[in-house]
């Protein structure tokens, strides 16, 4: 399993502060985005926002980043901090 | 060090704390950001900040490394806060200490860009019309991105 | 706001004078200049800061509206020592506030670029070898001159 | 008369704060320079310090600026301040 979370615009866009996902077919964030995509195809509108960032155990990393069971992967939109 | 929290912050002490017992820094440069009224032609009347905990602490540790390892620090401060927050309040602060004036204004220009660009956190305004999330600027990617020109 | 004078400065009053009842200054900016113990390779123990009475204040107020003419400030402090300083002692201080963060940076760099290259003051170090005048370091007059490069 | 004087390193090399001129034949900054050196010899080691700076009536000049009775004329050397 991994831990999947939103936060900020996105987060109240899909109404939803996180999820769980069986990941025994996903191997990258890329894959991860997919499964989203086709679990909840009423999220596509947010999901598909080019500039959404996403981090794998708190680090910012590529779409194409591996994911391994465990995982805590966060999708955002940019930052506006400070 | 690295604080992230909903109370305010003391720029006095974090000056005291920055310079007590030094003689090495001739320069200290403080950084405090503050609600302002009116952002982008928004008339604001406060401001809800959200973060990612444990990540706005990594990714601020992560910036810290960064400065320290391009010029001579001696001793850094950061201070974000979270929250509800009302004109005036202030938000963050950034205090640097150096031997060297040069040394000390880019650092903490370099870690208010990075910090803007790279930092989970995230701001909603509250305005006379509503609550809106605040959209990234494109200048801000732009500041951060001369220091990468540099490295 | 300019002062030339033998006393010690607070910045925690100084902050809260820049900062008091504005809702417009998203960005406070402070530097403080201090004596730190090791300058090129000396070994200082103190400084005499000697100054052109007069002439200071009128430097520094050129200082001030050239920097007011080229960015959005709202308030401005320049704060210099004269005299007998001690290791630590605080000697200058420079505050701005503006709506931007980039525009108060750049102020509050600007100052202290041409209050080092342009305003009548002169430091004397006291050292274990004796009491010798600093010469000017030709950094600082290349740090001065990228803004007129801008202008 | 025109008042001349000196600062810092400068003060301490003449061993003089200032003095008084009488200007008559003097129109320029250069000319203020000229008469110095040959009325005190000894000076000519620190005046001619190609560094140094002049200040008429408190404001940075040039050598050929011009000078006029009541004039305040600093000679010192390149400031250190900050």
């Amino acid at each position: 399993m991994i831990k999947v979370l939103f936060f900020a615009r996105l987060r109240e866009q899909l109404n939803c502060e996180g999820l769980e996902l069986d990941c025994a077919d996903l191997s990258t964030v890329t894959d991860v985005h997919q499964h989203l995509l086709q679990q909840y195809p009423g999220w596509a509108n947010f999901l598909e926002d080019r500039k959404l960032l996403v981090a794998v155990n708190q680090t910012l990393v590529k779409p194409q980043h591996p994911i391994a069971a465990g995982d805590e992967v966060a999708f955002f939109p940019p930052v506006t901090g400070g | 060090m690295i604080s992230v929290q909903t109370a305010d912050f003391d720029v006095a002490g974090e000056y005291a704390a920055l310079t007590a017992g030094d003689v090495d820094a001739g320069a200290v440069v403080l950084f405090v950001g503050r609600v302002r009224e009116l952002n982008l032609a928004r008339q604001v009347t406060g401001l809800l900040l959200e973060h990612y905990p444990g990540m706005t602490e990594k990714a601020l540790e992560e910036i810290l490394a960064e400065a320290r390892s391009r010029w001579q620090l001696i001793r850094c401060r950061i201070i974000h806060r979270i929250g509800r927050l009302t004109l005036g309040d202030q938000i963050v602060l950034v205090g640097v200490t150096s031997p060297h004036r040069e040394q000390a204004f880019a650092a903490a220009e370099f870690l208010m860009d990075y910090l803007k660009t790279r930092a989970p956190f995230w701001k909603k305004e509250m305005t006379s019309d509503g609550e809106f999330w605040v959209d990234a600027q494109e200048k801000d990617e732009v500041s951060a991105q001369r220091w990468k020109d540099q490295a």
